[in-house]
């Protein structure tokens, strides 16, 4: 449907249509936040061995999470007297803004994508990168010792992770010599990327991972030294906006991850009979589960190890892959 | 034959090198090199006259290399846009460059009188020697800016240097209003040799007499008296001309003696001789409707420089003014456009020359040995100073033109020629002559049988050996007075080819 | 593009080029792995070694006919070897000049990048002269300039150093701002960033519109470049930088700087416009039409530059408006165009010229002021009587920047006149205040003449000087008076190798 | 036609992300401001630093790290944008551009090298 | 929806070129100074872009151009923000006024 969308005239009806399509996907994202909170609290629980959250919406807590947004949405909000008021005020939505329009251009199966523009993959990387200021604006309006570090720390941070990230895009890029997302799924037929760029992603998931902020990599709101870290001050709805668009962009970045080094949508040998739609969910789910895994295993790392580790370590070999990649795509054409 | 003109420019060199070679301590033995250095140029100026007297023509020492070539047009013309090395002389300049290699013997003898620096000082006498040797030789314009510049910057640091109290001011305002001069002069030099292709005065002269060069931009009549006055102006600066002729009065009283008598002998000279060479020599046909105008400049300068040296109190102010005076009557000679006057112009070239260096010597002197140069401090010399008075004397007469020397002769020439072509203009500018005696006159004798004052009483006379420029210079002065041939033959060939040009 | 074509190109052509890159890269891996004891000069003279092994190179590269490699974006014609000649020549010195500069503070870390930068800056330099299309062009423009901005303010703990650098960084990047205005322009009207293309195509526009916009690019780009050459009314930045940065820095921006400048200027504009008509019906072309504006422009520089230059006491400040008045002189060549006939040569003549008697002032100043942080002109005060040498090595060169005759730098003024002269109509006002400009430069120039010799000292001290630095200004003021007495062993050199860069 | 439709229907897209992005906080937050509470007091409006009053500026001055890792970033992230039409294009152009991307990325490597060297990648 | 106009592409690169050079010429602040010329820059570069896609003659070279020309107004920028720093640090001040160290 969405496919003959794209190539009719483009018109006021379009719009609408369209408009209405992505309010339906945004809680389609919304759900999917919701519940990644919820199994993620659950999964933690387990492999804690404690049990999670259990008492509302039956045994499973299905409704926890719902519980948790609502109490939000009650709370009282407040900006404090010293914060920067208007720049605290954009602050969460330059946050959250880019990190539901990265959703724009992700195909999801070969059908559905809303989308589908020639440089997808750059377009992520490029609007990606605004949420780092929506992240340093927060922490220098509140005016407050914790926020501003934490700001910095996540601006540094982001910005030294996004380098490797970036360049370990590069070798799926030379693999398929297109940006365009569809092209690179396409690209997998037959293997996946992941078999023959395994170090860009290692690389990929390394530094998504800072990217997201998530442990061993969640200085910037480390609690035990910055009490919170850049929304220290911010409360009520306005600081669910960060932690919504952190779980929107893991929603990304799974997604993404599937897509470049996974496959997407595209099935296992002699397993075509499956839907697209159910192969994508599964291996977005197995990324997520992955990232929830590495949070619960890993301790955090300090901040010098932290980013010393982007640079001296990630960007070497992510520019080395690039070099091995294209070279030896030189020497075997026909495997690469 | 050919290389003895290089060699009667550049072999103050030699002189150069020796004193390089020379420690810095030595004065006497620096002295000596100085003086050494100027002989040989001296040498070649008197061989170069002998071989004249001798009969041989002076063409033979011309001498013409390829030297620098600008752009690369050769495939039009070999010779287009080139600069050569070229040297040569004729009588004219044969008589210049004696006195010049003459003048440099002597004020480097007179250089006694230096104090400090000795090495430097006659580094730089030396190269001013080439560069005047080489602006009375260079046959093309850009050679002769060349050596120009050499006796201008050469001069700059002798006067700002050695000078007297005020040296830097006066080395300063001299380097000004030359720099304008050649500033000027060196826009017409690339007139001239951008639209003509060549800056040989002969193939100039040529040219401009005939016409332009058909490959590059035209030279437009208007742009001829353009050129031609740029010349003069440019020339008048050097000579100088009033009103541009404060600096020289300033460098007159501030510059050490030896230096005085080389620029009063020859550096305002060398106005005198390109106005002569360049504007009458490359422009006859425009120089003759600017004529007027120049003798006009001629007598004011005359009776201009003659009333400031009546007014003046310092004796060497009145001895430059009076130099302003003299070169009125250059000017004077020159527009009268008569051969008879142009005569008289380049006689007082060479007769002023050499009047003006035995007067400057003798009052380099006198300041010397009494400090001072003010005529009322000075008075009753005669007394006990009696050789130098007399040669003061002498010096005087000669200057105010008495018959028998050497100014009378060219003042009278100079009106002469002035009486046929614009009498009443003559009969003004006579006056002049006049209050030249008045004023000399008055300022020697002041100083010389004036009022005595007792602390010159024992002031040392002039030994001999002092006295032996003195005398060189009078014995010139006389021999050309009485005999005017001496100097008239081999001046008659240039003039003769000048006069042609402007067509009488 | 497989191996075959790629081994195919004319990869010779860069050779010059690979050396620099190489040798960057090499001083780049020393400075990083050598131990800290091991001294950071050295890298000066492995540096040096890799110029002088390029312009080896060079020279054997000069005699291949024109080369064009990389889809016509790096062109080896003669233009691009006789500039790449002077920028190589130029950094050589200049390394040798960094080598030995030794300030009392702020250089001890950087002195390893001090001496690579050097070199980076003189790459983007070579590749400005030899691109022939706009995007290298612009790269080699920005390679040149962010390395120079860094080289400014190398003395990192040095506030005079870090502000110059700041305002380079400013006035550079506004004036690269325009540049690249004006280039999206050059770029949308003809469709292509190859010079040969666009020329081709501008050629033939005969619109109205089109050619108003191509006057608008024109001034934009010239605009943005002037900033580069630090001509009048874009000259702000140049005193501060020039006196801010270290010495080496500031000869470099004078000299190689400054070469690239015109380099470029004349690559782009001469390039593209040379054929562009001045209006719609052909009666003009673009520069016949358009030089009066460049003329202003020429004529304010050296106003500006020269007047301003009298006040200043401070030697590099001095030497900044020394520097924006010689841009104005060879503007006025670009305005004249050198009359056809005398472009290149006067353009690269007088780069030379300046290269020596530039870099032979600087070298001076540097080892004058040694340590001391002291600029000011008295510190030249006297030096005649403490190292007669190095005062007439700086007197030679000061002459040479004054346009004397005898010096490199009077036969570079006589280019510019002849260029100027040799159309129909002549630039003669441009002329004129050319000449005027320079008379007033006397002032400036001979105060510094006036320091060094006429006045005594009162330091005492002897300056030390390397042999580095010995060898360099001994060769600066041999060739500055090499080639002011036999420019033709330059000219012709440019004439027999570069032709008439017919080939541009 | 259909893929200048599609072009610009993608980018309407991606404009209708951009505005529910936008929108969504803020109509979250206008709904907020119905139902919750709103009692400011000075306590709560005051900055929060581990409860007690808060002393200085907070607006400090900064580790001059942050600043060498912002234009380290601009410099690398900037030097990725030549890599990506590279690797798009690598197949057409073949191995010239590949020698020419090696002489890069060893430039970019000696960058490297230099920061680390310089010790401009340590942190503390 | 048709093609947007080539003019209005020129338009808003001058506009922005303009303000940007106002921006450069007049504020006292560097920081801002630095950002005017980022300005100008990318006036320049949206012309390239503009005049590749739209002008007489479209071709591909005008999007390489502003590749080039964003990398090296990258580059400024790092070494102007350097030495911004570093003078900072010395005068502690961002403004133009008071860098006056150099004067005659």
């Amino acid at each position: 449907m969405i496919q003959d969308l794209l190539i009719s005239e483009p018109s006021l009806l379009n719009a609408t249509i369209f408009l209405l399509l992505a309010v339906l996907f945004l809680f389609v994202v919304l759900g999917f936040v919701t519940y990644a909170i919820l199994s993620e609290r659950k999964v933690m629980g387990l492999m804690q061995m404690r049990i999670g959250p259990n008492q509302l919406g039956g045994r499973w807590g299905l409704l926890q999470t719902v519980a948790d947004v609502l109490k939000l949405l009650l709370k009282e909000d407040t900006i404090p007297k010293l914060a920067d008021r208007p720049l605290f005020i954009i602050a969460p939505i330059l946050a959250f803004a880019p990190s539901f329009m990265v959703l724009a251009v992700l195909p999801l199966t070969d059908k559905l994508q809303f989308a589908d523009i020639g440089v997808g993959l750059l377009y992520y990387v490029a609007i990606s990168g605004i949420t780092t200021v929506g992240i340093v604006t927060a922490g220098w309006s509140s005016n407050n010792k914790y926020a501003l570090i934490g700001g910095m720390r996540a601006a540094a941070q982001m910005i030294s992770y996004e380098i490797p990230l970036v360049m370990s895009l590069v070798g799926v890029v030379l693999l398929t010599g297109s940006l365009n997302l569809n092209e690179i799924v396409a690209a997998q037929e037959n293997l996946w990327f992941i078999v023959l760029q395994p170090v860009a992603f290692l690389i990929f998931i390394i530094a998504s991972v800072a990217e997201l902020n998530r442990v061993p990599f969640d200085l910037p709101e480390a609690e035990s030294e910055l009490v919170a870290g850049y929304f220290v001050e911010y409360s009520g709805f306005r600081w669910a906006m960060f932690m919504l668009s952190e779980y929107v962009y893991m929603f990304a970045m799974a997604s993404l991850t599937t897509v470049l080094f996974l496959g997407g949508w595209n099935s296992l040998p002699f397993l075509g009979f499956i839907p697209a739609a159910v192969w994508f969910a599964l291996k977005f789910s197995a990324v997520v589960f992955l990232l929830i895994w590495i949070r619960i295993t890993l301790p955090r790392l300090r901040s010098d190890q932290l980013m010393e580790f982007g640079w001296k370590v990630l960007l070497p070999i992510a520019l080395a892959n690039i070099m091995v990649t294209a070279i030896l795509k030189e020497l075997f054409p026909n495997i690469f | 034959m050919t290389f003895l003109l290089s060699v009667l420019v550049f072999s103050p060199i030699l002189g150069i090198l020796l004193l390089l070679l020379t420690s810095k301590q030595h004065e006497s033995n620096l002295k000596m090199f100085g003086f050494i250095g100027t002989v040989p140029p001296l040498l070649v100026s008197l061989i170069l006259y002998q071989y004249y007297a001798s009969g041989a023509s002076l063409a033979d020492f011309t001498i013409k290399n390829n030297w620098i070539r600008f752009g690369n047009l050769s495939q039009y013309d070999a010779k287009l846009f080139t600069v050569d090395y070229e040297l040569a002389i004729d009588g004219f300049s044969l008589v210049l460059v004696l006195m010049t290699a003459l003048l440099t013997s002597l004020a480097a003898f007179a250089s006694h009188s230096i104090k400090k620096e000795w090495k430097g000082y006659f580094v730089l006498l030396l190269f001013l020697e080439i560069g005047m040797l080489g602006v009375f030789t260079a046959q093309n314009l850009v050679l002769f800016f060349l050596f120009f510049e050499l006796t201008l910057i050469s001069a700059f640091f002798l006067v700002g240097k050695w000078g007297f109290a005020e040296k830097e001011k006066a080395a300063y305002s001299f380097l000004l209003y030359n720099g304008i001069g050649s500033a000027i002069l060196l826009i017409v030099i690339m007139i001239l040799f951008a639209r003509a292709g060549t800056t040989n005065i002969q193939a100039l002269t040529h040219i401009i007499t005939i016409g332009g060069v058909p490959t590059i931009a035209p030279i437009s009549a208007t742009m001829k008296y353009a050129l031609l006055v740029g010349l003069v102006a440019a020339f008048a600066i050097k000579l100088p001309i009033f009103p541009m002729h404060r600096w020289m009065v300033m460098v007159h009283v501030e510059a050490p003696t030896p230096i005085v008598m080389l620029h009063a002998g020859v550096l305002l000279k060398i106005g005198a001789y390109g106005m002569i060479r360049f504007g009458m020599g490359i422009f006859p046909e425009q120089f003759k409707s600017v004529a007027i105008y120049l003798a006009v400049l001629g007598v004011i300068n005359f009776l201009y420089g003659a009333f400031m040296a009546f007014i003046q109190t310092d004796f060497k102010r009145v001895l430059a003014y009076s130099s302003i005076s003299h070169m009125g009557v250059v000017l004077i000679g020159l527009g009268s456009l008569q051969a008879a006057g142009v005569q008289g112009a380049v006689f007082q070239v060479v007769s002023h020359g050499l009047i003006a260096a035995l007067l400057f010597y003798l009052v380099g002197i006198i300041q010397e040995k009494t400090d001072t140069s003010l005529i009322s401090d000075l008075g009753g010399l005669a007394k006990t100073v009696p050789r130098l008075s007399g040669w003061l004397l002498a010096g005087s007469f000669a200057s105010l033109g008495l018959p028998g020397m050497s100014g009378f002769v060219s003042e009278f020439l100079a009106f002469l020629g002035l009486f046929k072509s614009e009498p009443w203009l003559a009969a003004i500018g006579s006056i002049g002559i006049v209050m030249t005696a008045v004023y000399m006159l008055r300022a020697v004798l002041d100083i010389t049988f004036g009022k005595e004052k007792e602390k010159y009483e024992h002031l040392t006379d002039l030994n001999w050996l002092q006295q032996i420029p003195a005398g060189i210079l009078l014995l010139l002065i006389v021999s050309i007075g009485v005999y005017p041939s001496l100097l008239g033959e081999p001046l008659q060939r240039t003039l003769d080819a000048i006069m042609i040009g402007i067509g009488r | 593009m497989d191996l075959q074509t790629m081994l195919n190109y004319h990869w010779e052509a860069m050779i010059p080029e690979f050396i620099i890159l190489g040798t960057t890269v090499l001083l780049t891996l020393l400075d990083l792995f050598w131990p800290p004891y091991i001294k950071r000069r050295r890298l000066a003279w492995i540096g040096l070694i890799g110029i002088l092994l390029s312009l080896l190179s060079l020279l054997a590269v000069l005699p291949i006919e024109v080369v064009s490699i990389l889809d016509d974006s790096f062109r080896l014609d003669s233009f691009a070897k006789a500039f790449k000649m002077l920028l190589l020549v130029g950094a050589a010195f200049v390394m040798l000049l960094a080598e030995s500069y030794e300030p009392k503070e702020g250089m001890k870390e950087q002195r390893g990048e001090f001496y690579y930068l050097f070199l980076t800056a003189l790459l983007g330099a070579m590749i400005m002269t030899s691109s022939g299309d706009l995007i290298t062009l612009f790269i080699g423009l920005e390679l040149l300039s962010i390395s120079s901005y860094i080289l400014a303010g190398i003395r990192k703990h040095h506030t005079a150093s870090n502000e110059a650098a700041m305002k380079y960084v400013i006035s550079g990047g506004i004036s690269t701002a325009i540049t690249l205005f004006g280039m999206s322009y050059l770029y949308g009207l003809t469709g292509s960033t190859n010079l040969k293309a666009m020329s081709i195509i501008m050629k033939e526009t005969v619109d109205t519109q089109f050619l108003y916009l191509f006057g608008l690019a024109f001034f934009m780009v010239l605009v943005g470049l002037s900033f580069k050459i630090a001509s009048a009314p874009f000259h702000m930045w140049a005193p501060d930088v020039y006196q801010g940065a270290p010495i080496p820095v500031t000869a470099f921006l004078s000299v190689v700087s400054k070469t690239a400048g015109f380099a470029i200027i004349l690559r782009i504009l001469l390039s593209l416009y040379r054929e562009v008509w001045g209006d719609a019906v052909g009666a003009f072309s673009f520069f016949e039409s358009n030089s009066i504006y460049i003329a202003f422009l020429a004529g304010i520089t050296m106003i500006i530059g020269n007047v301003v230059a009298l006040r200043q006491r401070n030697l590099k400040r001095l030497f900044a408006y020394s520097s924006i008045a010689h841009a104005g002189y060879l503007l006025v060549a670009f305005a004249t165009l050198g009359g056809q006939y005398f472009l290149f040569d006067t353009f690269w003549f007088y780069l030379l010229a300046y290269l020596f008697m530039n870099l032979g002032a600087f070298a001076v100043i540097q080892v004058v002021s040694g340590n001391t942080e002291q600029e000011g002109i008295d510190m030249l005060t006297g030096l005649y009587q403490r190292s007669p040498w190095l005062a007439v090595a700086m007197g030679i060169s000061i002459l040479s920047l004054a346009g004397i005759p005898g010096t490199a730098g009077f036969i570079a003024k006589v280019s510019i006149f002849l260029g100027a002269f040799a159309v129909d109509p002549g630039f003669y006002v441009l002329a004129a205040i050319m000449a005027g400009t320079t008379v007033i430069s006397y002032i400036y120039y001979f105060g510094i003449l006036v320091q060094l010799f006429l006045r005594s000292s009162i330091i005492q001290t002897k300056p030390k000087v390397p042999a580095g630095i010995n060898i360099l200004v001994a060769v600066c003021v041999l060739m500055t008076i090499l080639f002011g007495l036999a420019p033709n062993i330059a000219l012709d050199f440019f004439h027999q190798h570069f032709g008439d860069l017919l080939d541009f | 036609m259909e893929g200048l439709y599609s072009y610009q229907n993608s980018y309407l897209f991606v404009f209708v992300f951009l505005v529910i992005g936008l929108m969504l906080p803020v109509v979250a937050l206008f709904i907020g401001k119905l139902l919750r509470p709103d009692k400011p007091n000075i306590i709560k409006a005051s900055t929060y630093e581990s409860g007690i009053e808060p002393i200085h500026d907070s607006r400090v001055q900064f580790n001059v790290r942050y600043y060498l890792f912002g234009l380290l970033f601009v410099i690398f992230d900037v030097e990725t944008v030549f890599l990506y039409p590279w690797a798009v294009a690598y197949e057409k152009l073949g191995i010239f551009s590949l020698i020419e991307m090696l002489i890069f990325v060893f430039m970019l490597g000696i960058g490297l090298a230099y920061a680390w060297k310089k010790k401009v990648l340590k942190w503390t | 929806m048709t093609e947007v106009p080539l003019s209005a592409y020129l338009v808003l690169a001058l506009v922005l070129f303009c303000i940007g050079l106002y921006g450069a010429l007049t504020k006292r602040n560097t920081v801002i100074v630095l950002i005017s010329i980022e300005l100008m820059l990318n006036a320049a570069n949206i012309n390239f872009v503009a005049f590749s896609r739209l002008g007489v003659t479209p071709s591909i070279t005008g999007q390489v151009f502003s590749l080039f020309s964003i990398t090296i107004a990258a580059a400024e920028a790092a070494v102007g923000l350097a030495i911004l720093m570093a003078l900072y640090r010395r005068k502690k001040t961002v403004n133009i006024d008071e860098m006056d160290t150099l004067k005659h």
